[in-house]
């Protein structure tokens, strides 16, 4: 299963992307934001990061990458794609995700392991977790709080597609306590906590996040 | 155009957009500020709302159907922000 | 090379615009080598640079002649104490003087000193200062402090792996304080986040004694295979020198040798000095540039520029080198044009590096740097014979023998005393407190220790630092020591712990040293590893203050004799001096850094207890 | 004071600061955007410089000097910031 993660200049998590699909037994796949090549994989993961620095506002300029033409592409023809921290933001400017990422209400960067209820467990990337578990996974960041028009976040639960809460204190005072949203069809999902740093007992706080990896890997087999 | 400020180059010109957030979209800076204010004792200020503000050197006449895309679509996003472009008045 | 001095001040860099057109000069003419041989009696204002008479003097027989404009910055910035270390020097020996450990493969005097963990695996690691643009301009002077450090560890040959911060403020409710901290805080994590490295620890500690001179020292660590080490050094006649990374700007001219060798004076905000603008997006291009290149085998020298900018990494390449070197001024990228050549050869602009390349493989050097968008650009080469030259506009303006730059400026022997008020502290003993007399005295007691800022939870700063990034953090805070993997098949890693205590130092700066350096040391042992090498940055007050260089001294001779009772070798540091608030000295206050090594971290220990049921047991005295 | 505009406060005005980096300082946030801008064609600009933009609203008639001295000192750090105070013109 060939998973591809794109690395901007400013990816930081890339590294940590690609393990976390290894982990879980697919083979990662890097990409370079400059080409117009996907070579060939199932899916893809924007990974966390810095692209360009957060300069302008984040994922601003990265989502303009010519690699992100074919993404959006690919990904309006149902290839799965999941934005992790930086590749939410860079997902949201592309306009592949609704609403935005902006600066945390508290001002600070924020690193800490945080609670997430999976509010949906059918989209591409979250079938192994059951709707209304509870996860661990750090979150670290300091735009990440989700934001949009009250009327477009009324359709966006109206149509059920917030996909993580924050529960146990929200971190950055994001709308309605949104930790990540998914695409109509369930095969884009975005959201600002790591789950590729949850994926060992030696180096996350859980292993929670692997079932993002193993889930893929069936969504791409059954597809 | 008027002829060029002394030290501008000579078919250079400056552009401005100003981005400021939706109104109906929260500013936490804007409030920290608000904030600081209050406790220096600035009592008078009732709202502060934090934008970006570019300045860009074009060369030649700038062309304005460019530089409104430009401004719309990169220096700011729509989904939360607002723009204001200034150009040169000739 | 180090950097703290990273601003400069407005007068120098007026001083030093003028010094091409101003008096004592024909107006607008460049003041070339051959200017300068023929007119010898020409004022210079070495002074206002921070260079002494005798040094001045120095310099015109080492020339033969007065030096050049050019010449004049270039000696005064690598003259300065914060480049030459004159003061500091003849006491750091003892560090070169410890018997000889196995572990080292580079020693004292590069970049940073390497050390063999096992595997074919070498890390590099470094503390260093960056106190005073920290004052001045918070966020920007810890990220640049970061950046700096940074670039040193790259410098080495290695990826960065993590980064840690120790960080001393006044008083914790003192008006300034809230000013410094959260700005220092925000830029050590801004700059160090969007780097990608992690924040394996450090430290936080309140005292009075840096109310106005908060010290801010950033350690970075960094992994590679043993046959990665490169040096900086200048080699092969023919082979190019490349800057690359940032352009250069008008930022920090004089300041390695203004602020490092002069305090603050409480004057408003117009006389302040420049600040640079840390770039991290820009760094983090030039280390995925830098180890594309090494991988390649693209480079046989590299130096970052730091403090003193273009003319240290040109005079300590050569000058470690076995030629000369020829820089053509001119082809320097600038952000600002109307620099002189003065100011570009002394600034400090932040995020550029200089490599020494065969010319054969010149042309895929740059196509790295083009796949990164890392701006590089060939200014020159390695010439025959053992001199340093510069050209501008077609005209010689810098010829000088690069070793008097960069490694034989003047070493001073300051004069010593121990402090007059040294018996008095160590007579007062803590018996004669007062002692809780009533459940309510000992309640008021108890509150004051739980909510001293020194003990309390440090979470407000270590959230605002990425713990994860590179998914190779074993340890981090609140654990005594950040343990980081570096093999993820052998569970191969590396542990390391930074402390400092000023205050033990102002009591006895031998023994308190040592202290120090036990606790590192504990720190490290305590996680399973262990320790190696050790790093250290010294913060002392003004050198020219007898008592403070005792108080150097003593620190310095403790630092060593402990190092050789627990055969530890001293791999590196820094040096930063002139550290006071108002007339009054800092608490000397050494931070020292131990490295260890895991053969599997797996087995590590955190601080803590996990299981209930678990024996505890008091080890020592 | 000019009749206030509609939908603004009666005795509220609207005070715009732009705070820009000083031009020897430099800007990797407008260098990074003048660097997307060529990538996607636009040729044309030359240099891109990013500023903050404040817009305060201020009881009764603002005070000139109070806000200069909030301009200079709160909203830019001098070191490394230039101030452009816009009134309301009246
Ligand atoms: N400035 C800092 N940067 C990073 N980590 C820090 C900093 N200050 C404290 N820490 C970390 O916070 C934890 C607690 O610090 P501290 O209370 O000083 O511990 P201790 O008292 O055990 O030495 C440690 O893991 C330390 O490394």
């Amino acid at each position: 299963m060939r998973i591809g993660v794109i690395t901007f200049p400013g990816s930081l998590d890339d590294v940590d992307a690609a393990r976390a699909v290894r982990l879980a037994g697919g083979n990662p796949i890097s990409l370079w934001h400059a080409d117009h090549d996907l070579k060939d994989v199932d899916a893809v993961v924007l990974p966390g990061g810095f692209s360009y620095g957060d300069y302008l506002r984040a994922g601003a300029i990265a989502a303009r990458a010519p690699l992100m033409q074919d993404v959006v592409d690919r990904a309006t023809r149902g290839m799965p794609v999941l934005g992790i921290c930086n590749g939410f933001q860079v997902l949201c400017e592309a306009g592949l995700l609704p609403g935005a990422l902006t600066r945390n209400s508290h001002l600070h960067f924020r690193n800490r392991d945080q609670v997430l209820r999976v509010e949906r467990a059918d989209t591409a990337w979250t079938q192994d977790y059951a709707s209304g578990q509870r996860i661990v996974i750090p979150v670290k960041n300091g735009e990440g709080r989700y934001v949009a028009a009250d009327a477009d976040l009324d359709r966006l639960e109206g149509e059920d597609r917030v996909v993580f809460r924050y529960v146990g204190g929200n971190p950055n005072g994001s709308s309605r306590d949104i930790a990540g949203v998914t695409s109509g069809n369930g095969r884009v999902v975005g959201l600002m906590p790591h789950p590729e740093h949850a994926v060992e007992d030696l180096t996350g706080p859980s292993t929670d996040g692997l079932g993002f990896f193993t889930s893929i890997l069936k969504a791409v087999v059954n597809a | 155009m008027l002829p060029a400020a002394p030290g501008t180059l000579v078919g250079v010109s400056r552009v401005v957009v100003d981005v400021v957030l939706k109104p109906e979209i929260s500013d936490p800076q804007g409030q920290a500020v608000l904030g600081a204010l209050g406790r220096l004792g600035h009592d008078s200020v009732r709202s502060v709302r934090q934008g970006k503000h570019f300045v860009l050197e074009v060369d030649g006449t700038p062309d304005e159907a460019e530089l409104k895309q430009i401004a719309e679509t990169l220096l700011a996003n729509p989904v939360i922000e607002d723009v204001e472009l200034h150009l040169p008045t000739d | 090379m180090t950097e703290d001095g990273t601003a400069g001040q407005a007068s120098a860099t007026a001083g030093l615009s003028d010094l091409d057109t101003g008096p004592g000069r024909l107006a607008n003419r460049l003041d070339t080598v051959d200017l300068a041989a023929s007119t010898p009696g020409d004022e210079q204002p070495y002074a206002e640079l921070g260079l002494r008479a005798d040094e001045y003097v120095r310099i015109t027989e080492i020339l033969g002649r007065r030096p050049t404009t050019a010449e004049l910055a270039m000696y005064s910035v690598m003259w300065s104490e914060h480049c030459s270390y004159k003061s500091s020097k003849v006491h750091l020996r003892q560090f070169g003087d410890l018997p000889p450990s196995d572990a080292l493969l580079v020693g004292i005097g590069e970049n940073a000193g390497v050390v063999d963990v096992g595997d074919g695996y070498a890390v590099t690691f470094k503390v260093e200062s960056h106190n005073h643009p920290s004052y001045v301009e918070p966020y920007q002077g810890a990220a640049t402090g970061v950046g700096g450090i940074v670039r040193d560890i790259l410098t080495m040959g290695a990826r960065p792996i993590a980064v840690m911060d120790s960080l001393r403020f006044g008083r914790a409710d003192a008006p300034d304080t809230a000013r410094v901290l959260p700005g220092v805080v925000a830029g050590v994590g801004g700059y160090g986040n969007c780097l990608g490295l992690p924040n394996i620890g450090g430290e936080l500690v309140f005292d009075d004694c840096y109310a106005g001179n908060p010290l801010v020292n950033a350690l970075c660590v960094g992994v590679m295979k043993h046959e990665d080490v490169r040096l900086a050094k200048a080699e092969g006649v023919g082979n190019k020198v490349i800057l690359f990374g940032a352009r250069t700007g008008g930022d920090g001219i004089g300041g390695v040798s203004v602020l490092a060798s002069e305090t603050f004076d409480a004057e408003g905000p117009a006389k302040r000095p420049s600040v640079q603008v840390g770039d991290p997006f820009t760094e983090k291009l030039l280390i995925e540039a830098c180890l594309e290149i090494f991988a390649a085998d693209l480079v046989t020298g590299i130096q970052d520029l730091g403090g003193a900018g273009l003319s240290c990494a040109t005079s300590e390449l050569a000058s470690a080198g076995t030629g000369g070197m020829h820089v053509d001024l001119d082809t320097v990228p600038l952000r600002d044009s109307t620099l002189t050549p003065a100011e570009i050869l002394m600034s400090e602009s932040q995020e550029r590096m200089c490599a020494i390349v065969e010319p054969g493989k010149v042309d895929a050097f740059l196509a790295v740097c083009r796949t990164w968008d890392v701006l590089a650009t060939v200014i020159g080469e390695v010439t025959a014979g053992d001199r340093l030259t510069v050209d501008w506009h077609g005209e010689r303006i810098v010829d000088v023998p690069p070793r008097t730059v960069a490694h034989e400026g003047p070493v001073y022997q300051r004069p010593m005393q121990r402090p007059a008020d040294l018996d008095a502290l160590q007579a007062d003993d803590p018996a004669r407190l007062p002692r809780p007399q009533t459940g309510a005295e000992l309640q008021a007691h108890w509150l004051a220790v739980v909510s001293s800022p020194d003990g309390a939870d440090k979470t407000w700063v270590t959230e605002q630092y990425d713990r994860y990034v590179r998914g190779n953090t074993v340890l981090a805070q609140p654990d005594d020591a950040g343990v980081v993997r570096i093999d993820e098949e052998s569970h191969r890693g590396i542990a390391l712990s930074l402390d400092g205590n000023g205050r033990y130092a102002r009591l006895d700066p031998y023994t308190g040293t040592q202290l120090n350096l036990a606790e590192a040391y504990r720190n490290v042992a305590v996680s399973g590893a262990k320790p190696l090498a050790v790093t250290n940055c010294l913060n002392f007050g003004s050198p020219e203050s007898p008592e403070v260089m005792w108080q150097f001294a003593e620190a310095v001779r403790g630092l060593a004799d402990a190092c050789r009772e627990l055969g530890l070798p001293v791999t590196g540091g820094n040096v930063s001096l002139y550290n006071q608030t108002g007339d009054v000295a800092i608490n000397p206050t050494p931070v020292i850094g131990v490295l260890g090594v895991h053969d599997d971290v797996r087995t590590r220990v955190p601080s803590g207890w996990r299981v209930p049921g678990e024996t505890v047991l008091l080890l020592g005295t």
